[in-house]
């Protein structure tokens, strides 16, 4: 469009990607209600602000760690969505060839190096990633995700201190959405949180507003700046509201559902979409990115449903060279 | 007797085990809420949250604690959520819980009950499907138990609590649904004592866990009469059971979801051929899974798992060695 | 003495521990070099003032857990020092019974969980002693040693932030001791010290000087009287220097020597000394003191070298009742 | 050829190896200073500390930073100091570095090694003298070496620093200053290659580690001529030099320090009954710890030794059954 600022370009490409992830898991979450999707996938609606807001100031070489609750940063740092529903499908083509699952999408070309499925598992890898760019001369960083949960397990600290004391070029991003799973994380988590703890161990720490993307972008966008400038490892902790259950069957009745609605009013695609509006982008622009997202994401969805499935043989490859099972 | 699903079961025998006994108390992760397979569900009504304590993510701490706890006098179960968790907590388990009662003396115990369901559930794959089972028997110290029908999820669970040694209990997750008929107030069952299922001359297959209805459907379907033993607890293991039979039968067949090798099936038949001497013996076959992960996808799950049809087809071969 | 008062009594009561330790654990490293007590062992020379200033707060009924480094842990509160003088001989009589060694000296007699050859294990392990006192209603308290490589570990935080949140009954004490084996820990070390990720989980925290016992008494009476008093889990952070190497037999190369001998001159049972020598306590007193303390653990040391070794057939008792080695 | 210490040996060959390829670092406790059997020493003065990195006691980290280290590239040797502190980091080494390559469909590989000096030495007690490498031959995507010579740790280090697969060296604690003769530019040890260390045909004798001295010695002190092989690696593991020699002499030994009861020795003997079958065997034996931790106390850790007497008097019986 001429005379689009590329600032406003840059948000509309956020937007699409937010849009695209909320279509994504929403077409996820229906997959696996009706049986179609194996297991199960943890949704992370509502919270795809933090995903976008840091992988926008993401190169491609940067590499990013992820949680169970991943498919929002994998389609963030550009990984290939097809290829990820697919593997949601357990059907050949998949991420990693139906053998992972949602709970280990990974798409190493982007930089993605994988959902994991043990809480807080991702901050010693990110760590180690991280140090091994720094022997390689590479020129990038590494941002690490993890949830309020994962505050309370060993490997954080561990990972905060060590990400200090090699001034690693780490981005932890804590995306705080209040819950662990089926309890409230505060009535679990005693003292000044997350970020709290990591300054503590000395992790510099920037607390944001998770549901307003822009916000995320614009301290991402510093804190990344920091990083590649030699500063060492930063600290980003994002509230946001998880407004799915755990799980995509889990009804969360462990919170009034008020709350929950209250948090669907705080719509961070909605806010940026009024941010658009207000900076001139039509509504109908708006409009058709999202029924594009949502177009893309149900045609992954049917593509899925009729893709082969993988050659069973394929449970016994990629195991290990010497001593691969016969 | 009632008809009940084996967390049904198990929630009951706990709900008893804590009523009887007032230092009986349970830690974890969303135990509050019930657990994750409802096998704490209501407690907390009826206990209190200083009975059933809702816990952090702290793998390793839940576990410790439940060592310190022993140590002053109370009865903890340890629930690690789901078997895999507890590679987050084997230092507390192997190097603490294990090794305190021997390595100061016999002056303290671990009299505590950590609960770890494992295996195969819904495509959970690689880090959510493992059955680590034989690592602990391989630790002195520890019983370890692996219940297969709800009745035995009862009485097992009543015996580890009231055990002395620190017990370790795998429940399968795959038959937290399964149903089965449970007695009214289900007594302990003794640990070291295999359930004989099945009766006949042709072998002696020997299993435990998420296998036992496999195998019971595999052994029917195959028509093949056989010993069938559900071991129920993997140390102390029902040696005494399983000799006598293979002493009759000369076949064996061990069937365990785990990986075969240096699975638990492999101590079986080294016992077994130790005992019984390779002169008495026709025939001896493990199965259990690949040495691979568990994949995600189904038609790749479905390659690793243990069917009736596997079990009946290798007690064929078996039994016509 | 009369006139002396029930302060100077307890001062000087805290005077002999000190004495007794050290000459325990002189007598333990002779007997590790030359050769009579098998294994290694971990002397806390020079961090005596530590561990009797916080004992002495304790009762019998409170628990401590300890380290590798925990004989001064273990006199301190009162275990039986020539039960472990046997022990670490491996001989029959010693506190297990010949099987823990240095490194797992226990006496719960006396409520000495037991010391620990897993850095930070301690810790869950406190915080679970806490929770079983708390549900038995159970008058007592439990203290917890660790050193300053400790809060490196995953399990320093996970149990900081469990204490505080079941506001357990737990004096955490960190013997910060400046190294952690062979490395200086403020080399591995970011951020600001174990207190502040105390604080930052929770546990306030109070730091004293390690080298001076009154100190440490005082500080420890305060803070066991909040943690009795119902105020939750208290950290006490002990600066103090580890004079010998890590183990009996390591010459500390990794250091200038002159730190050592400067820390030898700022000796805590010296300072104690002096204290009461100008509260009046005679000169002659305290060498007398001193001087027991020696003779009672070369008695120990004497008798442990003529002590029955433990039956072979012990070395597969106590492992477990249900499947206990044939 | 140069005599030298098992220490001095992998010393020599991680040198050259990190000579040899830039992407080859290390981290661990202490390693500036040496490492705690010196097999590190001088390192650092030679590679600096971006390559010889002391870390933070800190085990999850050590081993999940050398995971993220290896996905990006480098080949990282983790150093966990002793196998015991391994339970620290048992999720890191087995639900991640284990099933990367396998869950992510080979997208990634965790070409690295972990090195984890076992056993007993100098009377270190229960939580320091743990071998437990069946555990992690059971662990589908891990390959296992157990080097029992100087010799073999120069050579299968170089080959675990090569690999692209995840491998685990278990250095025996007990064998760092035994001496023998290594080459001048050892050339990397293929694994799955067994040592064929004495020939003979009362029985095949198996064993690795800390016992490969013990066995040896045994061995010649009984003056019955055995086939005694030195497996190296256990995952994989040299079956076929195995089942050959078996089939000849139709005893078979498994000697090693672990506890026995699901030790490795159980898969091998399973694995050897399942080839050559019942009636190729005439006796089986596994001779290895009892199910008890291990005491402190020289006359109580002495009754847990695997020595040449007992050996000897295993090789007798297993003979003349
Ligand atoms: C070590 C470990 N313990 C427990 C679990 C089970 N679990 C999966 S997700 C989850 C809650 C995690 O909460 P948080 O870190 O806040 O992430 P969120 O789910 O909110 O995104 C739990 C307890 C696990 N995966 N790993
Ligand atoms: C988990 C673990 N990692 C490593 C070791 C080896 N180790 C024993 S003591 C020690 C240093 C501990 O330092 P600190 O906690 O400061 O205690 P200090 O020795 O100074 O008393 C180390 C690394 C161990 N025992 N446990
Ligand atoms: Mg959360
Ligand atoms: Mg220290």
């Amino acid at each position: 469009m001429p005379g689009r600022s590329n600032e406003t370009a840059r948000r509309i490409a956020m937007l699409r990607d937010m849009a695209r992830i909320r279509a994504f898991e929403q077409e996820a979450v229906a997959a696996m209600r009706s049986g179609e999707a194996p297991g199960v996938v943890h949704p992370s609606i509502g919270q795809e602000g933090v995903a976008v807001g840091v992988c926008s100031n993401l190169k491609r070489a940067d590499r990013i760690t992820s949680t169970h609750r991943g498919h929002g940063h994998a389609i963030a740092k550009g990984a290939d969505a097809r290829a990820m529903m697919l593997e949601l499908h357990g059907r050949a083509g998949g991420s990693c060839g139906g053998k992972g699952g949602s709970m280990h999408i990974a798409d190493f070309a982007v930089g993605m190096l994988g959902a994991n499925g043990v809480v807080g598992a991702g901050i010693p890898i990110a760590c180690g990633a991280a140090q091994a760019i720094r022997l390689t001369k590479e020129d990038a960083i590494v941002a690490c995700f993890f949830g309020d949960g994962a505050v309370n397990r060993g490997p954080f600290l561990e990972g905060m201190n060590w990400a200090a004391l090699y001034r690693l070029p780490v981005l932890f991003v804590c995306e705080d959405n209040g819950f662990a799973a089926f309890t409230r994380n505060s009535a679990v988590t005693a003292g000044g949180g997350p970020a709290v703890r990591a300054e503590a161990c000395g992790v510099p720490a920037t607390a944001v507003n998770g549901e307003d993307a822009l916000a995320v972008d614009a301290a991402a966008s510093e804190l990344v700046a920091r990083i590649r400038g030699g500063a060492g490892p930063q600290f980003l902790h994002a509230k946001c509201y998880r407004w799915e259950g755990h799980t995509g069957t889990d009804v969360a009745a462990y919170r009034p559902a008020e709350e929950a609605a209250a948090a669907r009013e705080r719509d961070c695609i909605r806010r940026l979409a009024a941010v658009l509006e207000a900076e001139g982008v039509p509504g109908a622009e708006i409009a058709s990115i999202e029924a594009q997202a949502v177009a893309e994401m149900q045609g992954h969805r049917g593509a899925a449903m009729v893709a082969p499935w993988p050659d069973p043989g394929a449970a016994f490859s990629d195991v290990q060279d010497a001593g691969a099972p016969a | 007797m009632t008809r009940m699903t084996f967390a049904e079961a198990a929630r009951r025998a706990l709900a008893e085990e804590m009523r009887r006994d007032p230092l009986v108390w349970a830690l974890g992760e969303d135990l509050v809420q019930g657990g994750i397979f409802g096998q704490y569900k209501g407690l907390v009504e009826e206990f209190g949250t200083e009975r059933i304590v809702s816990t952090p993510i702290s793998e390793s701490t839940i576990m410790g604690a439940g060592l310190g706890a022993a140590l002053c006098g109370t009865r903890p179960i340890v629930e690690m959520r789901i078997a895999d968790f507890t590679l987050c907590a084997m230092d507390e388990l192997v190097s603490q819980i294990a090794k305190v009662r021997y390595m100061f003396g016999g002056q303290g115990r671990a009299s505590l009950v950590v609960r770890m369901p494992q295996g195969m559930w819904r495509n959970s794959a690689a880090q959510h499907s493992q059955c680590l089972e034989a690592w602990l028997t391989h630790i002195p110290g520890l019983v370890v138990v692996a219940p297969g029908t709800p009745a035995d999820a009862a009485g097992l669970l009543k015996s580890a609590i009231r055990s002395d040694d620190p017990v370790v209990l795998m429940e399968p997750k795959n038959l937290w649904t399964a149903e089965g008929e449970v007695a009214d107030d289900a007594a302990p069952i003794p640990f070291g004592v295999a359930r004989h299922a099945a009766s006949g001359d042709a072998a002696t297959v020997v299993t435990w866990s998420a296998c036992v209805p496999v195998v019971e459907q595999g052994a029917r379907e195959c028509g093949i009469a056989c010993d069938v033993f559900d071991l129920r607890s993997l140390w102390p293991w029902d040696e005494a059971a399983v000799v006598t039979s293979v002493r009759r039968t000369g076949r064996l067949l061990v069937v365990h979801e785990a990986v075969t090798v240096s699975g638990f099936g492999a101590e079986v038949v080294a016992r077994v051929v130790e005992a019984v001497g390779t002169g008495g013996l026709r025939a001896v076959e493990r199965l259990g899974a690949a040495r691979a992960p568990v994949p995600f996808s189904p038609p790749l799950e479905n390659a690793m798992r243990i069917t009736p049809a596997r079990v009946a087809e290798a007690i064929r071969r078996v039994a016509g060695a």
